[in-house]
């Protein structure tokens, strides 16, 4: 694996930034960042149960694809699904709450780390099942273009998604009926243990953009700026030509698959080089060089976001459990609907 | 009342419907320019336009997750399988995203969709081209599953289907496209979930639905004309939710029981069947319930094997002869 | 004797096998470098290398068909699935290739391979997650459907699958790889096909498979504690094909039944047995045959909620009581 | 749609091959001609059930084909199988009756048309759901590198069969893992009654083949040595290098895609283009004009094919049905096998 360059330059697109947005992006991720850690604990102290996918080193893209989006956008995601919902705006007391199985939760407990969705906040999920959400995606976009509603989807996959069928026949559809649709490969590096080399034939997987009739972007995530900038061309080519692309962001994630996988796979000196170029760190170093702040100033914010995970944590661990009937809620839709 | 054929009452439906409501659609291999494999949609193209009578490449696990996706949207897509033996490639999106969404998402989704087309063995068109699919979709809860055996219902419950606010797996059969009946001209819904009395007896119930039907039928005539029994032939017409009261009403008076069904034995409807009506009329039973089903074995091409392996008329009726000790 | 984890003795018997035969590999996600994500295989492919320990990508039709495809060639393939809720993607494969190429081939092919992983429920996964294939695969003639419920089971009879010309489907579960048991060190083989007394009892059969062994368990103490009923527990280790002739001499002894179930109601395997039983047995039953069951719903992942889903001993002793009339 | 120049001379690989060559390919295809002609006519009669798929047109690729494989290697095709069939040798008798479902087909009468398989021919059928072979296929070049036995599998597939995610895997396993398959698309033009505009993104299918880390070949179908040739180094690179090529050869259906479809969508002028430029006439064509034979002798070689044909029909119409047991044969084999 390349290893990235610790002792790059801030990149441009950080660095042309204005120190309230940056700030902004920089608090979002923090958020995410955090958010994480209080379910992790919660998770080691028995408060969360079932598969905990962790986002910790890819929060720059969650952030940038939500700057780039319009409102009635939506996105589709995995279950690694915590940094788009709280960048999307969904309330961290739920969200937190939902892991907790708490009748407070997103989806009233019913649902759990991996299944993540608030309509009105344009997080349309939260899928398991490696790949069967991108036919969905391409779905919300027929409906967009047969209802003329100008929404973009824009739907998330990891690497190991690229290999499956469902992902293929989704892309297909999207290329072949030109769908207002970004599908963007967060390639981290590695699907559970296995890293890409093992479970991809062509490195590259843009190159799978032409087969799929899509115009292909392909880079390094280097910070949210980037990532909005990137991401926003793919979604004015599918708002404005209705144009679907391919996009594959390089990334990496700092903890292991989920809260059971201690990590072993990675090669030396990987893990801390990564964490080296991390755009949240470079997102810190640009308002500590940048914009004039000090470690004191940031560590207020980090205080305050610890205060609200903190306190999302004690909500969700107060909130009662879900009605024991609401288990037969939700099944079926009386009437015409 | 004008005769139709079951094709044309399942066009009839779909084209009341995307008349009364715009935001239906059919999508499916072949349903547009060809006009369909088995010309349910013929016409439709012409009608609607490509923006409504959607071709698709072969990619059912694609586009039934695009019709998916489309309904929680609001839109109230038809999806054709060319036959449910082409939804085996598709069946993830239907166990694990049509009939999950609405309770996985607290509520906030649902998924307005009709998956149709014709199931279980036609004429000769080997093992992976003759399978019937209830027991596996009838397994699923969040779904509702519709079988149909007529063109009054196949109208009636198909106009319901694509108005109903949940995905409903709509059963139809090749070999009975063809099959003409009285359909009347005003609009009229068929509710899902209610079976239906096809001929009333008192000696057995005759419990049957899609391709069984006329089986059922043939054999309730039969049973009268050699065996002096009386069949009451009822039409589950839904398999999920099973019309249980019906059922049970009926075997409380007749106390015995045929289950005649086009799929394999093992854990079929027929089983629930039985296990519902042992659970719930016990005491009126006079005779354990019979059930005359597919051979359990991949279906041969082979005419004379392929006859064997179907249930046929005399098999029920024998069947019938069985449970009410004729023998 | 030594006793093992239901895990390891999975690991032993696959190690067995490929020690034997150099045509067994195993082929699955994560299975050779990450050893297992459930640690099933862990330290094989450093013991037999990657040709016969292969790593896949996400693409579970690829790889059950490569399995199939290898197996018409004479290899005798072991595909985990890291679950069987993945296998959905995979259905195609398994009714319409592995069940049905020997048979479509006219007897030229044969399709030696185990599908292998956990099923059903675990703990709080949410509702694509928890599903138990049970009914699905029993339902499809072709295949041998097997489930394990004790180290000792797990080893015996995964060799037999192993060694078994036919397709065979190999149920475990996420949550008893740990349970301990006693393991002979001596080589065993356990016949695929038959039923296992768990605990000998009088006064009702409670017939279980798969994670409702232990439930069922748990509640035959408290039915011969709280109740004074003797349940007779019987595993029935093979799903398909039914070890009905065990089940049938049960039920004449007590003339009672229940039937614990980690699945879904609906055509499940609880329903074939009812089936079998009234119809083999009509005359020795004296109440209903009782199942426990899933909820049938989705599973929610709430820990309350999932808990009230899943039959539990409580639940499984009402049903005793009631089927020997005790309330 | 881009028409063939029906005046084009006679292919440098056709008008370079030898007249015992060239006379025996040409044999080859007016078998798979006249088998089919004939079994269409006994569909028409109701002896032949089920679903009819003719190869005509097609001929030459499997004719092609076979003259490229040695012994051991073997062709995975679709329900449109009969031309590979007797292309390798498999026994026009016991194909016919299959197709009438008798006890002397080539699976005993349970396959039917889309159901052929010999093993002792190479022919390992015979697949009808789309895209489902491609995994088989797939695990058939996985045993043979697991085996070493040096045997190539050849997979053919329509252009239909493109989009479906059982393809997408099988091809992705194949590229990754560097298994000795051909995979040859045929491209016929139309999936069922669609044109491939209307199922494909992109026009050239092997625009994917860098995606799945395989070398592409395309090409228009000429003749049975051309094919011969292509196809044959696509072998040669599944046998020495053990990697993986994806093949599509432009050809044409004259029929319709079963024997219920009037293939009304065709364009105008269509077909009558497409039969100016038949590969089997073109042989015809090579046997006329350079190689010396008169019109007589080829119609002498014809009514022998013809006679084999009428022969096949006769045989399949006198032998019995399957006994009523055979259908619980071959579902369990009983021992450890
Ligand atoms: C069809 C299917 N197979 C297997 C799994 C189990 N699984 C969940 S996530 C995962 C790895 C996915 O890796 P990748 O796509 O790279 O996404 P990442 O986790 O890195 O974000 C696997 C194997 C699944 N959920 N669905
Ligand atoms: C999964 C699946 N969907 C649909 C079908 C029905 N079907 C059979 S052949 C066919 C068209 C295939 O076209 P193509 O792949 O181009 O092959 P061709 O028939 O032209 O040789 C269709 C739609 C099927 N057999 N399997
Ligand atoms: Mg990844
Ligand atoms: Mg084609």
């Amino acid at each position: 694996m390349d290893l990235p360059d610790k002792d790059a330059p801030l990149p441009e697109t950080l660095s042309s930034a204005g120190k309230d947005e940056t700030l902004h992006a920089y608090r979002e991720m923090l958020r995410i960042r955090r958010f994480e850690e209080t379910a992790a604990r919660a998770y080691t102290r028995g408060k969360i149960s079932g598969f905990l996918h962790l986002y910790i080193g890819q929060e720059a893209i969650a952030v940038g694809t939500s700057l780039a989006m319009q409102p009635g956008d939506r996105i589709v995601s995995t279950y690694r699904d915590h940094g788009f919902a709280l960048a999307q705006g969904c309330d961290a007391n739920a969200c937190m709450a939902e892991m907790f199985g708490k009748k407070t939760g997103l989806v009233g407990g019913v649902g759990g780390s991996m299944h993540f969705f608030e309509r009105d906040k344009g997080m349309w999920g939260g899928y398991a099942i490696v790949g069967n959400h991108i036919p969905i995606a391409a779905g919300h976009a027929f409906a967009s273009k047969y209802l003329g509603d100008g929404a973009v989807t824009i739907c998330f996959l990891g690497d190991g998604a690229v290999g499956i069928g469902p992902t293929h026949e989704g892309m297909t559809l999207a290329g072949l009926w030109d769908l207002p649709v970004v599908f963007v490969v967060e390639n981290n590096r590695y699907s559970m243990g296995t890293p890409l080399e093992r479970t991809l034939p062509a490195a590259d997987i843009t190159s799978r953009a032409p087969g799929y009739g899509m115009v292909g972007d392909r880079f390094t995530v280097e910070d949210p700026f980037q990532v909005r900038d990137r991401i926003g061309a793919a979604i004015r080519r599918a708002r404005e030509e209705s144009q679907p692309t391919l996009v594959e962001i390089l990334t990496y994630r700092f903890r292991g698959h989920s809260m059971s996988d201690p990590a072993k796979y990675r090669g030396k000196g990987e893990l801390e080089a990564f964490r080296a170029s991390d755009p949240f760190e470079r997102a810190n170093r640009a308002l500590l060089e940048l914009h004039g702040m000090t470690e004191e100033q940031l560590e207020a914010i980090d205080d305050e976001v610890i205060a609200e995970m903190d306190a999302a944590a004690e909500f969700a661990d107060q909130s009662p459990q879900p009605d024991p009937d609401y288990r037969f809620e939700n099944i079926m839709i009386e009437g015409e609907g | 009342m004008p005769t139709l054929q079951i094709r044309e009452a399942i066009r009839e439906a779909m084209r009341e419907e995307m008349v009364r409501d715009d935001k239906v659609f059919l999508m499916g291999e072949e349903v547009g320019h060809y006009q369909g494999a088995y010309k349910c949609s013929q016409g439709l193209l012409e009608q609607f336009g490509e923006k409504r009578v959607v071709d698709t490449p072969i990619t059912e696990t694609g586009f039934a997750g695009v019709g998916i996706g489309a309904a929680m949207c609001g839109l109230r897509p038809i999806i054709e399988f060319m036959t449910f033996n082409f939804s085996a490639v598709a069946f993830d999106q239907i166990l694990n995203n049509a009939a999950k969404i609405h309770h996985m998402t607290g509520g906030q989704f649902s998924v307005p969709i009709v998956f149709r087309g014709p199931n279980a063995a036609a004429h000769m068109l080997g093992s992976t081209h003759s399978q019937a699919f209830d027991s596996f979709y009838a397994h699923i809860p969040g779904l509702k599953v519709v079988s149909v055996a007529t063109p009054y219902d196949a109208k009636g419950l198909l106009k319901s289907a694509i108005r109903d606010p949940n995905p409903v797996i709509f059963f139809e059969s090749e070999l009975m496209y063809s099959v003409r009946g009285e359909v009347p001209e005003e609009e009229y819904l068929i509710p899902i979930g209610e079976a239906d009395i096809k001929r009333p007896g008192d000696d057995v119930t005759l419990l049957c639905w899609g391709q069984s039907v006329p089986t059922a039928l043939a054999a309730a005539e039969l049973a009268q004309e050699h065996s002096d029994l009386s069949a009451e032939v009822i039409d589950l017409r839904t398999l999920r939710p099973l019309d249980t009261e019906a059922i049970i009403a009926s075997v409380k008076k007749t106390n015995r029981v045929v289950i005649a069904e086009h799929g394999w034995p093992y854990g079929g409807v027929g089983a629930e069947l039985v296990d519902r009506i042992q659970r719930l009329a016990f005491d009126w039973l006079d005779a354990p319930v019979a059930r005359v089903c597919y051979d359990d074995i991949p279906f041969a091409y082979a005419e004379n094997l392929e006859h064997l392996s179907i249930p046929q008329p005399e098999d029920v009726h024998a069947a019938l002869r069985q449970v009410a000790y004729r023998d």
